[in-house]
């Protein structure tokens, strides 16, 4: 009787996948990538409206990857989010384009996505987050202060 | 927590359970990732979601396995449908919920009258109309009363299982309990089927938290299901296709082709007929579906499936045998009946001709 | 009961019926009417008057050697579609299991991506052989009513597969509904219709060979 | 067009056909009725389409009228074809327009039942229209009258003297000896009247191969003629009568071969058809005379000697060739003589007809047409580059002299028998 391990269970993705060419040039899934972040660059410049490319959902081979983010390049700003799962945000070389990845809880990477925008939104507060927690702040400051504070602090 | 939505906005609401903005975003891009949805719309969603109203939802049950509810609540990612929960008010579901007799029908009651015309109905199960609705009864109430009841109030209708959205198993011949979808009854309602037996969790919440979000109802096929899940077949997304192009099938379960994972179409596959997201989305947080399993489509998303034959006649095979599949006996007798019927004809018109005929025996003419 | 199972259900088996009944009928009507029996001295034995017959069967499957320059081309168009539609039909592996439920034996096909190629070759012959049909002075003259529809309802059948495997136009099982019709339509046709000459070729040339080689004649 | 002799009014004439055709159709012809596809590829074996290109004259059109009508008369279908009317009723004149194609254009050659791959015996079927026609009473004039006077006389026009005398008289000139009415004889010989009346040389030469055989064999004074005009005009009755008056004498003589003379038709008439018209298999065997020697050869009963022909080609007449199944005997006969054969490109079963046949030659208005159909099969004479042309056949003799007077051709065809007549050896001599 054959095991349940014999079963081989492949699931390989269904297009083929072109290796980048020898000459080091950059492999046909980076070129498109490359311009439609041109073109979302443009559109964040005219339109101040930001956009996103999602990794996974393409076919990229690790060669693809590696010359995306030697294209790309690094930037100043790194920063991790651990929220509901664990995000790190990099700055490329290229302003504008930003390489974002959300991790799970269980570390596995749930998304991995190229932002196109001023500041990735995960990173930005919203107002209501800041009013909200201004009203927090003053309503410490009026419990921690002596009485004439709490006269200031009402002006 | 109080059953009763009050007026707080999910963002609020997130908020109350620790779940920060950025955690929501976190979320909402990862779910639009696993549905195959255009990135940027994980974070459009997750801002309009929380300065959106809580929706309120009304999950009804009525002639079902609770293999759907099942599906949801048992769904991989536990982070996803406590989430779900927390952004919609559930406000009536009898199988959660810790209410009972008649305080559960005043919380129904409560519910509707609360939230009318804005609620999310969703409906699990086929309802009987055989007997006048006695199959499916609580609280002396027939399943279908209580359907047109709560539809009356509800902004759009989710039918989650090919049981609400096609009537399933209890439909099938034959349907001794007079079972109905919900279609046939409601016609006034947008209604969303996932069909699916059970439907894929993540088709389910993606469905819901599409709706929710955007308040509008996605693009759906003939059958009212989302095409964002039921728009492919899953013979043309399934990885054992270049199988079926290049002729390479299992000719049993066991046997040298189906140990290597070739094309199950001779063993009654039915992908080819069958639109759902197995083949992409998979099950169990995308471990594997059905084929990978190396087991043939069922085709449990489509209309009337039981009915169609035997799950193991191949998808070709003539549609009028005893089990759906005709046997060479029957094909005997049907062409030997016809054969002969023709043979009677034949020697008619013969007959009239030779009639018609000079009586000139001997003619020399061939 | 939608347009497939329709097609494939009752549709597919009143088909059949007409199809066998049609058959026999057509066939009776005339194997049955006066036959002449041949009173004059055969050449040879009777056994070389079959063995004639039969080679007549294979001979005239191609043209003989001083007719080939005139109609190699239009025979070779002839047969190539034919054979390109029995190959799809035959070998296809869904026709094979259509066809094996309904007779109970299977056999090996070619794989699908190969049958897909052959189809739109056939498809290209079909659309020859009907320029031909309407171009050619005598095959025009020649032509009725008959000719036209059975080209087309053969025709309808090769396209409507086609579009049921390409999933053109509507969904799959709308289509498959379809070409299903269409074969049925093809299988109801079948016995009023010149298609009647796939039951008559073999025995037509068997049989006039046989007369001939009855004579010693040339066949 | 036939003109002064009594024929049926229209309506009559068409009833004639019809039921001459569609009423008398038996399940072999039904059969070949059915099986036609309308690919038109006999067309390519007919060298009246090949000529013309006109596509008229392909063959299985010649039927389609009678296809018409069986589709209307007598196929599984027919109420329902008469009730939705499907098929018009075969008109009067469209019957008149195709005794054009049934008689005029067609040889009853047979060269296009070689090359349908449904297989179907398409002369055959024209053989079987052409009784239908006759019964309308649309027979060509010509074979009509030499039938008829065939039917009554024995003879298919009245001759100067009668050919009994005739035939005495070539006797005394080629000083041969014509054995004439013997009571009883193992062979029972005839002549093509186009022998006796054009060629005596060939009927010199039958009586001094029968002579130097020693063979007991006698001419029948009341069954002389060898043609049979009522196959050509496609009467059946008068065939019938025409075919017994050679039957009846053979057994009057108790013959057990009935010798067929140099002429195609003939033995299709008398070999393959007789029996059938005169209702039981015939009590005696019927021979071409090339058959008959070649088997003489072979057994050894007769030596022939070189002949000084130079290159040389034969016309295999279509009846007896490639209908027949005669190809092999003229050629047994000529190697014998050392003819230098060179065969022409199309030859044997396959050679194209010399346009003559069927009756064609008699048709007077049919000569235009089959002068432009002889062309191609004079230029393949000549493209053989042979000197002597042989054959077989009176009616084929017939239509090549015509031809030569017509295009001054400057071949002219020669008789295979008084060849073998001119190289006879005793058995005896070395």
């Amino acid at each position: 009787m054959s095991r349940l391990s014999d079963i081989p269970i492949r699931s390989e993705s269904r297009t083929r996948i072109e290796p980048p060419p020898a000459d080091g040039g950059l492999g046909g899934g980076v070129v498109a990538i490359l311009s439609e972040l041109v073109s979302l660059l443009g559109r964040l410049v005219d339109t101040e409206s930001p956009g996103a490319i999602d990794l996974r959902s393409l076919p990229m081979s690790a060669m693809d990857r590696a010359a995306l983010q030697k294209v790309l390049g690094e930037g100043e700003v790194q920063a991790t989010v651990t929220a509901q799962g664990l995000s790190r945000v990099r700055e490329t070389g290229v302003s504008g384009v930003w390489w974002v990845e959300h991790f799970d809880q269980q570390g596995e990477m749930v998304a991995e996505l190229i932002d196109v925008s001023r500041v990735p939104a995960i990173l930005t507060s919203a107002t209501d987050e800041i009013a909200a927690s201004a009203r927090d702040l003053r309503a410490q400051l009026i419990a921690a202060s002596p009485r004439e504070e709490k006269h200031a602090a009402r002006q | 927590m109080p059953l009763a939505s009050e007026e707080l906005t999910v963002g609020e609401m997130l908020l109350r359970h620790g779940i920060s903005r950025r955690g929501f975003i976190q979320f909402c891009t990862a779910t639009a990732t696993a549905m195959a949805l255009p990135p940027w719309i994980g974070a459009a969603m997750a801002e309009q979601l929380r300065q959106a109203r809580r929706p309120s939802l009304v999950y009804l049950s009525f002639q079902e396995c609770t293999g759907c509810f099942e599906s949801l609540t048992r769904s991989f990612s536990p982070t996803i449908e406590s989430l779900i929960f927390n952004v919609i008010s559930l406000d009536y579901d009898d199988t959660l919920m810790a209410a009972a007799g008649d305080n559960a029908e005043a919380a129904l009651a409560q519910a509707i009258k609360d939230n009318f015309g804005k609620y999310v109905l969703v409906i699990d199960g086929s309802v009987p109309t055989g007997a006048g609705g006695a199959y499916c009864a609580s609280g002396g109430r027939s399943a279908v009363d209580t359907l047109r009841e709560a539809a009356k109030g509800a902004a759009a209708i989710v039918c989650v299982g090919t049981c609400s959205a096609f009537g399933g198993i209890p439909l099938a011949d034959p349907n001794p309990t007079g079972a109905w979808p919900v279609t046939a009854i409601v016609g006034d309602k947008p209604i969303i089927n996932v069909s699916g037996c059970p439907p894929i969790p993540e088709v389910i919440t993606g469905t819901l938290l599409q709706f929710v979000s955007t308040g509008k109802v996605p693009d759906l096929d003939e059958h009212l299901r989302p095409k964002a899940f039921f728009g492919n077949t899953i013979h043309d997304r399934c990885y054992r296709r270049p199988f079926y192009d290049e002729g390479k099938f299992a000719k049993s379960f066991d046997d040298e082709g189906a140990r290597n994972g070739w094309c199950l179409y001779e063993l009654g596959c039915k992908g080819p007929t069958t639109h759902n997201a197995c083949a992409t989305i998979k099950w169990n947080g995308g471990t594997s579906f059905p084929i990978e399993s190396g087991h043939g489509c069922l085709g449990c998303s489509e209309p009337g499936f039981w009915d169609k034959g035997s799950f193991y006649a191949a998808q070709s095979s003539a549609e009028w045998g005893k089990a759906g599949v005709p046997s060479p006996r029957r094909t005997l007798e049907l062409s030997g009946a016809a054969v002969a019927a023709g043979a009677v004809l034949g020697v008619a018109s013969a007959g009239i001709s030779r009639l018609r005929q000079h009586r000139s025996e001997g003619s020399s003419d061939p | 009961m939608n347009l497939l199972d329709f097609a494939r259900g009752p549709a597919l088996k009143v088909a059949i019926a007409v199809f066998c009944l049609g058959v026999a009928w057509r066939i009776l009507a005339f194997a049955l009417l006066r036959i002449r029996r041949d009173l004059n001295r055969p050449r040879d034995s009777v056994f070389k008057s079959i063995t004639g017959g039969l080679l007549t069967v294979g001979s005239r499957s191609w043209p003989h050697r001083e007719f080939i320059g005139r109609t190699g081309a239009g025979e070779a168009l002839g047969y190539s579609y034919h054979i390109g539609l029995f190959a799809v039909v035959l070998l296809f592996t869904p026709h094979i299991l259509f066809l094996g439920s309904l007779f109970g034996i299977t056999w090996a096909g070619l794989p699908s991506s190969l049958i897909t190629v052959i189809s739109v070759l056939t498809l290209t012959l079909f659309i020859a052989v009907l320029f031909r049909r309407v171009t050619n002075p005598v095959m025009r003259m020649l032509s009725n009513f008959d000719d036209y529809f059975s080209w087309f309802i053969t025709m309808l059948v090769m396209v409507t597969g086609i579009a049921a495997t390409a999933h053109l136009g509507a969904s799959y099982e709308t289509l498959l509904g379809i070409h299903i019709l269409s074969v049925d339509a093809l299988l109801v046709w079948f016995p009023f219709g010149k298609l009647m000459h796939a039951f008559y070729i073999f025995p037509s040339r068997a049989l006039n060979g046989a007369l001939l080689a009855r004579k010693g004649a040339t066949s | 067009m036939s003109d002064n002799r009594p024929v049926p009014g229209p309506e009559a004439r068409l009833a004639g056909a019809m039921s001459g055709f569609a009423q008398e159709i038996g399940a072999l012809s039904a059969f070949r009725l059915e099986s036609c596809i309308h690919c038109g590829i006999c067309a390519d074996a007919c060298h009246f389409y090949i000529a013309t290109e006109d596509p008229q004259y392909t063959p299985i059109w010649k039927v389609e009228p009678f296809k018409q009508a069986y589709k209307r008369e007598a196929s599984a279908f027919a109420p329902l074809v008469r009730l939705l009317g499907l098929k018009r009723e075969v008109t009067t004149d469209q019957l008149v327009q195709w005794q054009h194609l049934l008689f005029d254009s067609c040889n009853l050659c047979g060269r296009c039942s070689l090359i349908c791959p449904m297989g179907i015996d398409v002369a055959a079927l024209i053989e079987q229209a052409r009784h239908a026609m006759f019964d309308a009473g649309l027979a060509p004039k010509e074979l009509y009258d030499k039938a008829a006077h065939q039917q009554l006389t024995g003879q298919p026009e009245v001759s100067a003297e009668p050919y009994r005398d005739q035939l005495l008289a070539i006797g005394a000139r080629f000083n041969v000896d014509i054995p004439l009415d013997k009571p009883e004889a193992r062979i029972m010989l005839c002549v093509p009247r186009t022998d006796i009346e054009h060629y005596p040389s060939a009927v010199a030469s039958l009586a001094r191969v029968m002579q130097h055989l020693g063979v007991s064999c006698t001419f029948r004074s009341d069954g002389l003629v060898a043609e049979n005009y009522g196959y050509y005009a496609g009467g059946k009755e008068w065939q019938r009568e025409i075919s017994r008056r050679l039957i009846d004498q053979a057994i009057a003589c108790k013959a057990q071969i009935l010798l067929v003379p140099e002429c195609g038709h003939a033995y299709a008439a008398l070999r393959w058809e007789a029996a059938d018209l005169y209702g039981k298999p015939l009590p005696f065997r019927v021979l071409q005379v090339t058959e008959f020697l070649a088997g003489e050869l072979q057994a050894g009963r007769l030596r022939l000697g070189k002949a000084v022909t130079g290159a040389t080609t034969f016309q295999d007449p279509c009846e007896s060739a490639r209908k027949g199944g005669i190809s092999e005997a003229p050629r047994t006969l000529m190697k014998a003589m050392g003819v230098d054969l060179h065969e022409m490109k199309n030859h044997g079963g396959f050679s194209f007809c010399c346009g003559g046949g069927g009756g064609v030659l008699d048709i007077e208005r049919a000569a235009p047409l089959r002068y432009r159909t002889m062309e191609n099969k004079l230029r393949e004479i000549d493209d053989t580059g042979a000197e002597t042309f042989l054959t077989s056949c009176s009616d084929c003799r017939r239509t090549f002299d015509d031809a030569q007077a017509h295009f001054t051709w400057n071949k002219t065809p020669q008789s295979l028998l008084e060849l073998v007549a001119a190289n006879l050896i005793a058995t005896g001599q070395p």
